[in-house]
């Protein structure tokens, strides 16, 4: 199977959609670049991260559209678009910027179809780049996760991959659900790679993966900690520790099941996310954990989390910040202990 | 003989407006009655005094792929838009029978097949939706336009700078209609606007904009035509203001602390849009008082089936508090 | 003592710290009402909810002052006072509008000091009148809580009172708190009276208050959702059972203390909130629980919240979205089963 | 004997300028080496070719009370405003000696004691923070003023309009200082503007806005002046548009693809505003050859002597990661 990464399988995800559905659109900030210039190319830089490369050339300015920097315009017309019908894919270039377009995510689209009687749809994506890429120092305003103040939302959808596999099979059932999706892509992961069909493919969202099995521990984390929940869990594999590893893939939906028949049969559960601990996903699934599969948990349930702190611009900083494996194997160890 | 040509408007298509215009006025009025008597319990925004503006530019939306955003303010776009109003009052009253079953009320009354893409109760929350509709519009090329209704107030909103401005860029068919009641809350739209004058404001962002009195539904028919018309053939944005006063206070309940003495009474004494359209079709003769009565009569008699039908209508049963939340989930 | 509504008594704690500070000032939309017009009178509706009465009269226009409706703009406004050493008090007249300002509160005012090297300081509050007002049909747009979203973000803290008593304590240390403070006001409790003292008197950000103590089960509850509790618990002790109440007061400081040692106590918790489950108040209790009073639990660990769903209309479905003292009482019985 | 007229400014003071702007491209053109010889990690926004825009206006806020904001492309206004350019450069490696403890970094240097409130890493993010330091400016009486520098990308963001017409409204000293370099990243003002007319936009808030050629620090300087003035003497905020290019890429790495090939290099030839300088000054005889090079070789040594002290300094220590986030806690 042909090997892509994180970048390309997006990238493929939306070209095919667009390809198969005449409604599907992207719009946002220098999705194409240089618009309005003379540039004497077809397109600019093609986005932030490369994530768009080529739709202008192949689609066209009807199909793939850059805008005024207007992240509440940009977000209120994906959701107006949408709820006439279009299929929109919006871009807001770093999450940490949903802080211009919260109204249109949590007032408007999340509560549309909720409060218009459950007689419309808002099919619309937004496709919100997020998260640390170590050693970037992207810092306080560029590294935010934001993906747990969504899953908050009664009416978003989230989705987090944490590999080109995942992030291209969610999100073409992301373009193609009729709910409003929040489509996370963890930006350390843009670079990694892995086996990506070249047809499309859908991934149901709603279904937790389960990379690693094992007897003794459930770990479960998202997006980008789950590579380093990897690395954490095959290094303890050598000493005869093994742990189910679960990446809910969708934190709303969340695969209840999965988790808890886990963590009924290991006993012992340790959560890993990048973002802050405060109401966030590690103390959602702990809590899930305490209440419904209290009676077989042996141990304390253990949250890996950066610290309640704004992400720092010193890389020593920013990898103290971010949860390393060394990190999680103690978790793991202490659980254990 | 009368003089047609005075308005140049069918005998029908009047009897249509007055009957939309009297709708509305006969809704709001009731609304307050019976929030006075202690019968509906929330708060609700008043649009009498306005009733022209939803009505001369509503008029207008002839093709299916047309739309209204609708603000807090609501109830007479939803109306002059073609929603049942006995849905309406059902809604209202928070029955299961309401256009929005109960869980949207008065701030959040939509009706997508009518192409009513809902009231809202966040200020300056419609805008960037009308121009994500007017957007689709021009995407399907299927010749219709969005139109949004925002108050004086609201113009100071972020999101409708971002709006506007975006609208321009991307050359789209939305019409932003500015309601101009002299009032957000308890504050007046010439204090909050800088410089006070919001036509040039408005224009500074590449829309042309008609300014028009709201008391006048010929006036509002008249220019909303034009400006709608600019927008369908697809020549970008373009906006209206609507000068007309608002009878009531901000909500019902509103003490109105910040509003001069005799203000209101005033208004409703000179500035009625209803008692303006009277008086015009009566002298030019296209209607005849027996025509206006008749119409007041069945607009009574539709707002009273619709409260009575409000009354009795079904209550939203509990377990359905997180229904409809997901198309599914 | 002066018996006072909660609506009095932060009217108080303002119009105090006012006159005892000359950098306190308040800003928002309508706080005084009438501005532009010549409405003959000193001031016009003085809010939605009248907390603002009478301090344009006393204070004048430098220190009260109405704004256009530009939630961003207030709320930066107040972030760059602040920056410069003056003490707004801001108000955002529904919780649920933090949507349009979340970037100055959650970008900027929060990360300031940890950005700019610990070198600078922003004292400001901002006011956010928040929840249902049950039977009100305030709606999806008028009726959040908010103070979930505003807990997660590092750099803020949060103030949830729960009676007037607290309110007017709990609002002079905000205001003379040298950090960002989010003060939320739930609407339900407006016109519920107690005991205010008419001096001024700080209560300490970070400390938990008890309203009701006893041995069986530990019921952790915020804002509105207190009244709610105690009506619960006290219902509950006719027949016996005697449950501690932990009212955190401010979730951001959180006292952990007072929460562990009444689980370890008890055995047994109980988190109760009237906002929607996911990533919430009621999840990150369970979880600090879950690990850090994991050994003397006796019990899964029960959360009462409103269903993942906005807030509906209509009295009968409003009244199921929010909490209600039966649910708590169930919640505590299932605890002990 | 030379014409000291021909600037209205001493040799001392020209001197100063002139140490700004050399100061300015001397630090952004190293962190560019810096960055392609990989001993810089993160991404910088460099002014290069701006500088005439942050030294012009800073140059007259000689009140401890006045402040300025900034935003991501902000070194040449901290050095303007009297940053020190070592602890500038530790910050940008992230060391704990740096401006802000390593912790900011690039796009949040901030010095409140040189009343430099912060760079920002939101677009936008700038003037409502400037509209309440000006607020306070007002309230206190102090005479001072907040200026808020922003790109002709950033005009489009709901905040800014929102801050201006708030600006107005409260009738505060806010200076909005917007710099056209025709780029906001990858797409033009140009066509992210509805009207392309910047100006006559900004006016309609209410505020007197001046345009000046930003690549003539002089032109820069005495409209910075009259604009600073006159919101220093009560009269309300005020806006001042520069135009002048950026020589490099929107980040360090830009590919920049979307801009016309040899765009930059023929700014760099025709409108760089340090050439500009010294030929004005040099023409009017007010500084000499030597004068200038005395300058660049105090410059030089000083940046030198900034990247040495940077690549040398202390790293934070991992554990201080949660430190002063807040005052208490
Ligand atoms: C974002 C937001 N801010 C504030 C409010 C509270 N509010 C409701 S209506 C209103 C005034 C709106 O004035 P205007 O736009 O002129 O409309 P009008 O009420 O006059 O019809 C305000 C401030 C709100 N609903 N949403
Ligand atoms: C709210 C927000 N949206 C988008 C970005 C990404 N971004 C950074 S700089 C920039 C362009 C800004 O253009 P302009 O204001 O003209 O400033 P310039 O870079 O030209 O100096 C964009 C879109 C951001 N940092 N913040
Ligand atoms: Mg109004
Ligand atoms: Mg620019």
């Amino acid at each position: 199977m042909p090997v892509k990464d994180m970048r390309t399988a997006i990238n493929e995800a939306l070209r095919q959609e667009m390809e198969a559905d005449e409604s599907v659109f992207c719009i946002g900030e220098d999705l194409v670049g240089g618009f309005g210039t003379d540039c004497g190319k077809d397109q600019g830089n093609a986005g932030s991260f490369g994530v768009t490369a080529g739709l202008y050339s192949q689609f066209g300015g009807k199909r793939i559209m850059d805008t005024p920097i207007s992240e509440a315009a940009i977000i209120g017309a994906a959701a107006g678009a949408a709820l006439v019908g279009m299929r929109p894919v919006a871009e807001i270039m770093f999450a940490d910027f949903v802080t211009l377009c919260m109204d249109p995510l949590v007032n408007q689209m999340a509560k549309f179809r909720y409060m218009f009687g459950g007689k419309t749809t808002c099919p619309a994506v937004v496709r919100l780049p997020c998260g640390a890429i170590p050693g970037s120092g992207a810092g306080p305003h560029h590294s935010q996760t934001i993906y747990a103040l969504m899953t908050a939302i009664p009416g978003l959808k989230v989705v987090i991959p944490s590999n080109a596999y995942d992030a291209k099979g969610l999100l073409v059932s992301a373009i193609r659900d009729d709910d409003p999706v929040l489509y996370f892509e963890p930006k350390a992961l843009y670079t990694e790679s892995c086996d990506v069909p070249d047809e499309p493919y859908a991934i149901p969202l709603g279904e937790a993966a389960m990379p690693r099995e094992g007897d003794d521990v459930t770990v479960v984390a998202f997006g980008a900690m789950v590579p380093a929940a990897i690395a954490a869990i095959d290094s303890l594999a050598t000493e005869g520790i093994t742990c189910d590893l679960v990446d809910p893939r969708t934190t709303s939906p969340l695969d209840e099941e999965v988790i808890l028949e886990s963590v009924e049969a290991t006993g012992r559960l340790v959560v890993v996310d990048e973002s802050p601990p405060r109401c966030g996903l590690t103390a959602d699934i702990a809590a899930l954990a305490a209440d419904k599969a209290f009676w077989s948990l042996q141990a304390p349930v253990k949250q890996v989390t950066a610290p309640h702190a704004p992400t720092p611009f010193a890389t020593e900083l920013e990898l103290a910040h971010i949860p390393s494996p060394e990190r999680i194997t103690q978790a793991i160890r202490e659980v254990l202990a | 003989m009368a003089e047609p040509e005075a308005t140049g408007l069918s005998k029908d298509r009047l009897l249509e407006l007055y009957r939309q215009l009297a709708t509305i006025r006969e809704f709001e009025e009731r609304i307050n009655v019976e929030v006075n008597a202690g019968r509906l319990a929330s708060f609700y925004h008043l649009s009498s005094g306005q009733e022209a503006n939803a009505v001369g530019v509503c008029a207008h939306l002839d093709n299916p792929a047309d739309t209204i955003v609708s603000n807090h303010r609501g109830h007479g776009h939803c109306i002059a838009r073609g929603a049942d109003v006995q849905a309406m009052m059902k809604e209202l009253c928070g029955s299961s029978e309401g256009l929005c079953k109960g869980r949207g009320g008065t701030m959040h009354i939509a009706d997508i097949d009518r192409g009513l893409l809902g009231a809202n109760g966040v200020v300056g929350g419609g805008p960037p939706i009308a121009v994500g509709a007017a957007l689709a519009n021009k995407l399907r090329g299927d010749g219709g336009v969005s139109v949004v209704f925002l108050g004086d107030g609201a113009v100071n909103e972020g999101a409708v700078f971002e709006a506007m401005n975006m609208a321009v860029v991307l050359s789209v068919p939305a019409v932003f209609v500015i309601e101009d009641n002299k009032y957000g809350e308890f504050t007046t739209g010439a204090y909050m606007t800088g410089t006070g004058d919001l036509r040039a404001r408005t224009e500074s962002f590449g829309l042309g904009v008609t300014e028009v009195d709201g008391t006048d539904l010929f006036a509002v028919h008249e220019a909303a035509g034009s400006v709608i018309d600019h927008a369908r053939r697809g020549n970008g944005p373009a906006g209206l203001i609507c000068h007309a006063p608002r009878f009531h206070g901000h909500f019902t309940g509103d003490p109105e602390d910040y509003r001069p003495e005799g203000e209101a009474a005033e208004a409703r004494r000179d500035s009625d849009c209803i008692k303006i359209f009277r008086a015009r079709v009566l002298a030019t003769g296209q209607l005849t008082p027996d025509d206006l009565a008749a119409v007041d009569g069945a607009v009574t008699e539709a707002i009273d089936a619709a409260v009575a039908a409000a009354a009795a209508a079904p209550r939203p049963d509990p377990v359905d508090v997180a229904a409809d939340v997901y198309v599914s989930y």
